[in-house]
Order: C-alpha cells, then structure tokens, then sequence
C-alpha cells in the first residue's frame, strides 16, 4: 500500500468523520462509528460530544484504540458524565441528541435498516445477525442518523427483510410521525466505500449525493439492488487525506484492526 | 386500554402484587453475611427454567466466573437478557443451558447465530434501551413503561411490547412490559458481606438489575468493610437488601476487564472469537475454561496464570474516576 | 386507551415533540461560560407565568437565593412544584408571584394555608411521589408514567392523574403526566463554568429536575475547574448541556443548609415560622431579607453577617460523604 | 414536672417506637416519626433501617436531634446508601418497605387519613393543610403503616373531609385491591396521646387496642366522632419507661422542641 492508497474501511471512515458536526452530540455505535468520532474530534470537531449507550458522555478517548473497547476505561477517558443506558436514552428521546452513527446488515430505499435476520420467514431465517442493540434508539430517537455500511449490492435492497430500526417506512409523508415516531427525525446520510447518499425530503428516497473521486456513477449504482435518486448536482468525494489516514495509523488505529490494510 | 397493536414475541409478566410478596419474605431485612463461594450461590438461586439477567457487559464488568459456574452446574433452559452480551448467550447456549434470549444484542460469532436459525434457541426482539428500560419498569414494581422506540419497526412486532394511544398527549406510543428476572448477576468492584456494593464507571443497569431482580448473586473485586460504606452512602450503587449473595471473585470478569483495576483479554477474546465459530471448538473452550476446572479460583491458576493476571493488572494505568 | 378515571385539577402537558423542538434548538452545545450573576439568570429565563420547579428543600440544599431573586424582580403568576417545599410557596405568594401550587407539600405556616382558603392561590393535588415520578416523566421525554400510589383517593380527584386499566396484569393502574417546568432551579456543591455540576448527598430529584425543565438554573458554592469533572465523571450530577445559567452563590440556600459545608439557621427559621403567621410581619420579612438588599451578597452582608456565617459553617462538623 | 410524669407527646413517641420491629425498613415521616425511630433505633430495635422519601436509607441519626433536620447531614449520618425520591418510591412499590410511619390530621372508621382540607367544598376549604407530602405513597404502598396522631376528637371522624391517602376506603372486602392498590396493605396501627388501634381484619373498622394505663375505655371514645370497635382483651398501655425518658430528654430532644415539657 503507497502513501494515497487507502483501505475501504479508511475511506468509509473519514467520509462519516467528516459528517459529524463540531459542537454536536453524538451517538456512537460500536466499531467504525467509533474511530471515526475519534478521528473528527482530533480535526475538524474538537467540540463534538461522545455519547454512548451505556451512559458514557463527552470521553475524549485514549489511541491508540484497543480493540472492542467500549465501556472501558481507554474509551470513557476523561468524560465530564457517567449516567446509566436508562438515563442517556432518556436524553435521546428528549431531543437532545443531534446525531448517530450506526452500522447496518441492510439499508433499503427508505433508509430502513435491518440488522436482525436475512430471509423471508422470521420463523427460519436464513441468516439470523445481531439484532438491534441499540440501533432502533438511535435511529428512532436521535435528530439525524448517519449509517455506515460497506458498498455491496446485498446490503442496498430495495425493502428489507426485517425492519430493525425505523428510516422512513414505506416513504409517505409523515409515516414516521404517525406511527408516534418522534417528529423530524430518521436517516440523515449513508456513508459507503464508494459513495454518499441522503434522502429526497419529498419523496425521502435514497439520494445519490456524491462519488468517490475516481468512481463513475455506475460503479456504484452496479452494486445496489435498487436505484437510488441521484442528485442534480454530485459531489465529488474526496479519499481520505495524508492527515487523515496519519491519525488513523500512528494515532488511533496502528494495529489496523479496524482500519484494515495490515497485511498490504 | 385500547391497544392499537401487540408484538407476537414470547414473554411472561409477574403479577405486581405476586411480585411484591415475593419481596416481603424473601428478601432479607437484616444485615447477615451473605458471602459465600460461587458454586453455593449458584445452587442456591439460579434454577433450571429461570430467567437471567446481568449487567454490564462482556468487555467491562461483566459477571463472567458465575456464567461459568452456571454452566459449570449446567442448568437448563434458562432464558438470558442480552441487554448488552457480547459472548455469554453463545458460552449458555453451547453449554447446553439456554432455551432463549431477549435481544438486545445477541452475541458476537457465528454460533449463536446458527443455533437461532437452526431453532434451537428461541429469541424475542427488543433492543438494549427497551431491555434496560423493561428492567427498570421492573425496578419500580409497575407492569409497564411507555417508550417512544420501537414503533413501527417488526421488532416491535416480534416483541412484546403494545402500542396505545397516549391519553394525555394523544400520539401512539409503545409500552413495554415489566422484566423481573428470577435472577440479576453484578459484579462490582466492592461490596461488603452484607451486600451494600458499589460499581465505578459507567454502566448499563446496576441498581435496576438489582432491584427488578428476584435474586440478585453479587460478584465483587473486593470485599470492604460496611464503616467504609457509611462514610460514602452516594457510592452505594446496591443497598444490601437487594442483594441475596455475595461471591468474592477477584479478576471475575475475566476476559473482560473490571475499571481501574485490570484490562479485559483481548488475546483471549481472540481465542473465544475464533473457536465461536463452530460448535466443536467451542466445545473445546468450554471443556478447557470452564468444565476441566473446578471453580474461578482453578480457572485463574491453572488457565490463565499469575504472569498474565498481573500483565492485565499492569495494562489498567487509567484510575481516575474509579474509586 | 380507555380512561376509567380522570382528575380534575389543573395542569397542562408539553407535546413530547415541542419539547424535543425547543431542546434541539435552545439548548446549548458547545461549552460556553455560562457563569452570570442571578439577577442575570432570573431576567432571562424566568418570565411571568413560568411553571418553576426547584431541588432539593427549604432546609437543605435549596436555590434560596434564586427564589428570593425572583421575588425580588416581581415575577408573576408562576406555577410552582412544591414537591419539597417548606418555605418557598409562602415567600413567593407573598412576593405576589404565585398563581398556583402542585402540592406535593404545600408549606409550613398559616399564611400560605390562607391564601389557598381564600382563593387567591390555585392548588392541583398530588404527593412528593408523584410529582418528582412526573419529572422523572418529563424527564424522560414520555407524555406520563405510570404509579400504584394516587388510586381511590381525592388527591387523585384534584390531580391531573388519569386511571386506566394496564393491558399486560389487567388491574387499574394511575397515570401521572409528564411535567416539563420553564425553569429548575437547582442548587449544588460544586459546579463548572460551563455547567457540569455536582451534588453531594440524598437530594430529591436533581437530574431529573434539570432534564425535564425547558431552563436550567444552576446556583453553586463553588466553582471547580472542568479538570476536576473530567478526572471523576461520576460525581457529575447533571451535565453542562442541560444547564443554561450558573450563578456563584456561596451560602445560597440560606436559611437552609449545604451538606458538608454550612448547617442550616434554625434561627432564623424560627423567625419565618413566626413571619409566616400574618401577612403584614410576612411583608416585614420579605422587605428586610429580599426587597431591600439589592443581591445575594449584600443579603450576606446586611441581613446575615460574617458571625453567622461562620457560625454556621464551624457547625457542619459531618463532612463524611460530600465530597 | 416530676420523674414519671410525661408529655403526650413522649407517650405518642414511645408508642410508636415501641410497634417499630427490629430488622424492619421503615418509612419515616416528618417529626414526630423521627423521634420514634430513633428511640426505637436506641432500645428494642438497634437493626430497623431508616428509610426517607429524599432517599437516605439506613441513616443512624446524630443526636441531640436538631429540629427541621430531615435531609441534613445530622439526621443522614452514616447511612447505607444516599438514593433519590423516585428510587426509594419505587423501592416502597417493589414492596421491599415493611413499615411506614406517618402523622394525619384527620382519620376515619376506615382508617383513611386526611391532610388536606377540613370544610366540606374543596374549593372553599375552612382549613387548608399541606396535603399529601409523601403520605399517600407510604399509605399505597408501605405493607404496615402506623399513624401517630394526637387523641382529639376533631381528628378522629366519621368519614374524613377529603381522602388524602388511602386507608381501607369504604371497608368492603377488597376495596383497595379493586382500585388497584397493593395488595394487603394499609393502616396497621393508629398510636394516640391516649390509646392505641387496629383495624379489624374482616370489617376494616378501627378496633380499639389498648388504653394508657390509668385511662378508662370512656375516656378515649368521648374524645373520638365516631365509636370504634373495642377488642374483646384490651392492653394496658404501659407509660413512657425511665429508660424510654431518659433517651428522649437527654439523648434526642434535650430542647424538648418535639417532645414537648420545656415549660413545665
């Protein structure tokens, strides 16, 4: 691997880094969400608040990461709270969390995620995954959910098996509400190897906003299962930069456990 | 109460008054020792068939010696709150003792995975904030608390949670049932005989574990006097009346990690991680962690020894916040 | 959802979605010195007709100089959640701020008693548990929670409670409403310039004091370094973003006391018990310690003296567990 | 006043101290409780747990008691654990609270107490009083509650003003199981200046217990608005002990601010 090469893992990560708001808090996930919230808080975001389901809030986590932590001590590293998973959901649910970052087995047109099972009969499915964790929270309670996920045709289906947590259901105006969903909130960006993506507010269908530099707009529509909108004007995605991927492989991740690329 | 719609997903309820004398007689008012070894507490209060709950989580806190022990008892048909699991529902279900789990989070590995498509292992669907939250409904005797996740999702459908229609502000808005699990696992980093313990660091449900649960088996680092608990009463994270025992288990997370005092495994999540992947291997690990040794104290000296112990112990250089 | 009872005292619900609304856009982010004087504090964020909730009580780690600031710019018509109340409903009414009380404990004396008999202070029922359960509510961003007190009583007639019947065990069951105050006023030990504040000891309902209400008024003894909050985030009571105002108020909750650092003046109290027996020595009372001292300090300087204080301060020998 | 005189206050106190069981968690109201559960903390009952609705639990109080002190340091000392109000209610709905001690203004047949109004318009009260405070939830919810009220015959009444918290309603079997309330719960003792109550298990109604040595039965139903039934073997009621008085004089209220006698 050269000095521009980069990992998809790498670029998936600094293209979620960059969409979290300095002087946000946010919902971590587990894994990428968080190298990628380490990674925004030592550029651009110095101010973003770390919020984790176990109650954890405003870490400023040690590198180099270790892998799988998460309630341990290297990650909750000089938080200004420690609360309960009771008591941050609450907070979630009362507003106060402005974005997410979370993973997903499959994402469909409507920004709806699965990471339960993959199959049609629930009864026997052919693959049974996780489940939720916290997921459905996040993506019920929080203002803006950005989801990261590898570009493969599998994950990009056009409904998905099993609704784990909610994106805009089956995309009429005010679904989510009606279904006593908090107001304004769902999806806000999907974050991929390959391209970014949002919602039309309209229709809140899948958006193509932008490619990374390099790739043509088919090479990423090849890979869904379903055609997304495309926006009128596309964004040209940078690959992570030379300081980006210095912090994620001297600094956060040298061990490339998350990043990948070790054996290159 | 109109319900607009009701999960499918399995679940009991527990009667609020049947609850209730449950906790007039047998929770003990007076302060007696309840220190005693794993083995006895597992006898005495985890049964076949019972539902169990534990807090935090596998990395961090996790009661992981009385997992062993219950597999080592090799109890059956237990149902498992996966409000934050990560290995213990593969370890129970692969021992043999699992008829089922609340997700939550099911577990990392394939195996888990493959005894749930296969069948073997039923699951109902929540998610960790409505587990955690179904635990504290539970804490506060009430046979249910409104939420606003879950709705319009089929984990809700898969769930047993009802959907109604608010009668104060008017909007859907899902309830999820009270959880009492037969019993809660803590481990914690100091508790005294009694049972008055205390946690450092996050965590995800402690005192509502504790208070939700009919039997609470406390694990603890340390075991401290109660003069030391008088003079800090806000560091009480479980008063000692909700507490039925008290197992001394140093390194008791092991793989995983207690704050401040020792760093979780990685090398051993490894090990866990891969022999996850088929029933065989990790028949193997079980056979080599939890049934050719005796007890946590056998597990420490002959599995993982005093020179990784300390190695761990070393690695926990961050104790601010811990005490 | 079929209501089978409905209380009839006033009281009025934020939806759950304006709440969210007003969180997203007014409360504050990023870390911002919050640190103002009170008079500051109560002129931007208490208004006529707000509904003022506070933490803990009159006697112990109270916002007395918060109240009396409020009284002391004339404030009108707020709704007050006397949920701890000794003192607080009687200096207001007599301030003419008040319009109407939850009780919760209505307050000591005659006088606020009077004024509720002749109609010129409206009262809603319920009890010190059910109104710190409907901040926990609004706390929570939940439109109620639901309680086993309240049933087949006249508090619950007078309340704003409605009875249903719980669909999962089937009994009737009270609901309380979530209540999201204008204003909190909370008191604390210890508190940065951003708002991460500490409290020491039992206290009512802080947390959820702070996370239900709309404003967030911290008054603090001392302020501490963030450093300090980030080496013990556990000892954080309520974080910064939760908090819209801090005001150094050393020996704020006088006549009251803060554990560990000053006792109450039982003096003085006994001076208000007997202030509080008519409305013209209430009207004394209030023009010496409030309307005639233009602040906090020079109520110290003036009304209370450097004796006292001392006094007071040499007093608070039990230290043990405030820190 | 001589050695073996006493106020009815003391007498109401070591009453009720003395139906305060050792090993037992007990929910104390303001005042006067206070009082009793310590003397009872001092002599028969060394292991009964403290409880306050502010969330100190197992507190072993400071004496000389200081009047007012509630949620001060004095009356907090040494506690087991320093809970929150939602957390100790929860507890007592759990059913984990055996006893409850409470004072009332009014009290019927039924044992339902008053606290808030006397006059028959709750909208035009002749008297108002402070409510409820948390007297509803220990009546609701605590299995044994013992009321401390002074033997007056404006206090015990026929049917009480206005139900603040719940005693056995209208006596009819299960009234309190039908609202709701927890079952086998409610009033358990009702200790007077002057005599001490139960409640009759199949009828609900008051049943007179006990006299204070040296009283006639008359002597407590003339001060009474309604007659309550009497029990067939009656108690005498044995008066404040030396011992009792001694602690209550010079260990907790030395100032008799409670306890009354200053001015004798």
């Amino acid at each position: 691997m050269n000095g521009t090469a980069f990992t998809e893992a790498e670029f998936m990560i600094c293209q979620c880094a960059r969409l979290i708001r300095d002087g946000a808090l946010v919902f971590i996930g587990y894994g990428m969400p968080q190298i990628a919230a380490i990674l925004a808080q030592r550029l651009h975001a110095p101010g973003m608040v770390q919020v984790y389901e176990f109650g954890a809030v405003g870490a400023l986590p040690e590198t180099p990461f270790v892998r799988f932590t998460m309630g341990g001590p290297r990650n909750c590293y000089r938080s200004v709270a420690w609360t309960s998973m009771n008591t941050i959901f609450a907070q979630a649910q009362l507003g106060l969390i402005d974005m997410g970052v979370l993973g997903a087995t499959q994402i469909d047109r409507f920004g709806n995620i699965n990471s339960t099972i993959v199959g049609r009969d629930y009864h026997r499915p052919e693959k049974r995954f996780p489940g939720s964790g916290g997921a459905n929270e996040v993506l019920s309670q929080c203002w803006q959910t950005v989801v990261i996920v590898k570009h493969e045709r599998r994950r990009f289906v056009e409904k998905v098996d099993f609704v784990t947590s909610p994106g805009f259901l089956d995309g009429t105006p005010g679904a989510r509400e009606r279904a006593g969903l908090p107001k304004d909130t769902g999806p806000w960006r999907v974050a991929t190897s390959k391209a970014l993506y949002g919602f039309d507010d309209r229709t809140r269908q899948m958006i193509l906003l932008g490619v990374l530099q390099g790739l043509s707009v088919d090479d990423t529509l090849k890979e869904m299962g379903f055609t997304p909108l495309i926006a009128s004007t596309l964004e040209e995605l940078a690959p992570p930069t030379a300081e980006e991927l210095r912090i994620l492989r001297e600094e956060i991740d040298p061990d490339r456990a998350i990043i990948g690329g070790a054996g290159d | 109460m109109d319900v607009l719609q009701a999960g499918v997903g399995e679940f009991s309820v527990t009667d609020p008054d049947e609850l209730r004398a449950f906790m007039r007689t047998e929770k003990q008012r007076e302060m007696v020792n309840k220190v005693m070894p794993e083995a006895e507490a597992v006898r005495r209060y985890v049964k076949d068939g019972d539902y169990v709950s534990f807090d935090f989580s596998s990395f961090t806190r996790g009661p992981a010696s009385l997992i062993r022990e219950i597999i080592r008892q090799r109890r059956t048909h237990l149902w498992f709150a996966a409000k934050f699991t990560l290995m213990e529902t593969t370890l129970l279900a692969a021992g043999g003792c699992l008829r089922g789990v609340d997700v939550g989070f099911l577990g990392l590995g394939r195996l888990i995975s493959k005894f749930v498509e296969e069948g073997r292992i039923k699951v109902t669907e929540w998610t960790n904030g409505t587990l955690a939250l179904r635990h504290l409904a539970g804490a506060m005797g009430v046979p249910f608390l409104p939420t606003r996740s879950l709705l319009a999702t089929d984990t809700l459908t898969y769930s047993g949670a009802k959907v109604v229609q608010d009668p104060f502000a008017g909007k859907p808005i899902a309830l999820v049932p009270a959880v009492n699990p037969d019993v809660g696992l803590v481990h914690v980093q100091q508790c005294d005989i009694y049972g008055n313990a205390r946690c450092f660091g996050p965590g995800v449900s402690p005192l509502e574990t504790a208070m939700a649960s009919k039997r609470t088996i406390i694990s603890t680092e340390e075991i401290i006097p109660i003069d030391d608990i008088r003079k800090a009463p806000s560091k009480t994270t479980i008063p000692y009346y909700l507490v039925d025992a008290v197992v001394h288990a140093p390194y008791g997370c092991l793989p995983g990690g207690t704050q401040g005092l020792y760093e979780m495994d990685a090398a051993h999540f490894l090990e866990f991680m891969s022999a996850s992947r088929d029933e065989q291997a990790m028949a193997a690990y079980l056979d080599k962690y939890i049934y050719s040794v005796a007890s946590h104290e056998e597990f420490l000296e002959k599995r993982i020894g005093p020179a990784r112990l300390l190695a761990l112990k070393r690695q926990a250089v961050i104790k601010e916040g811990y005490q």
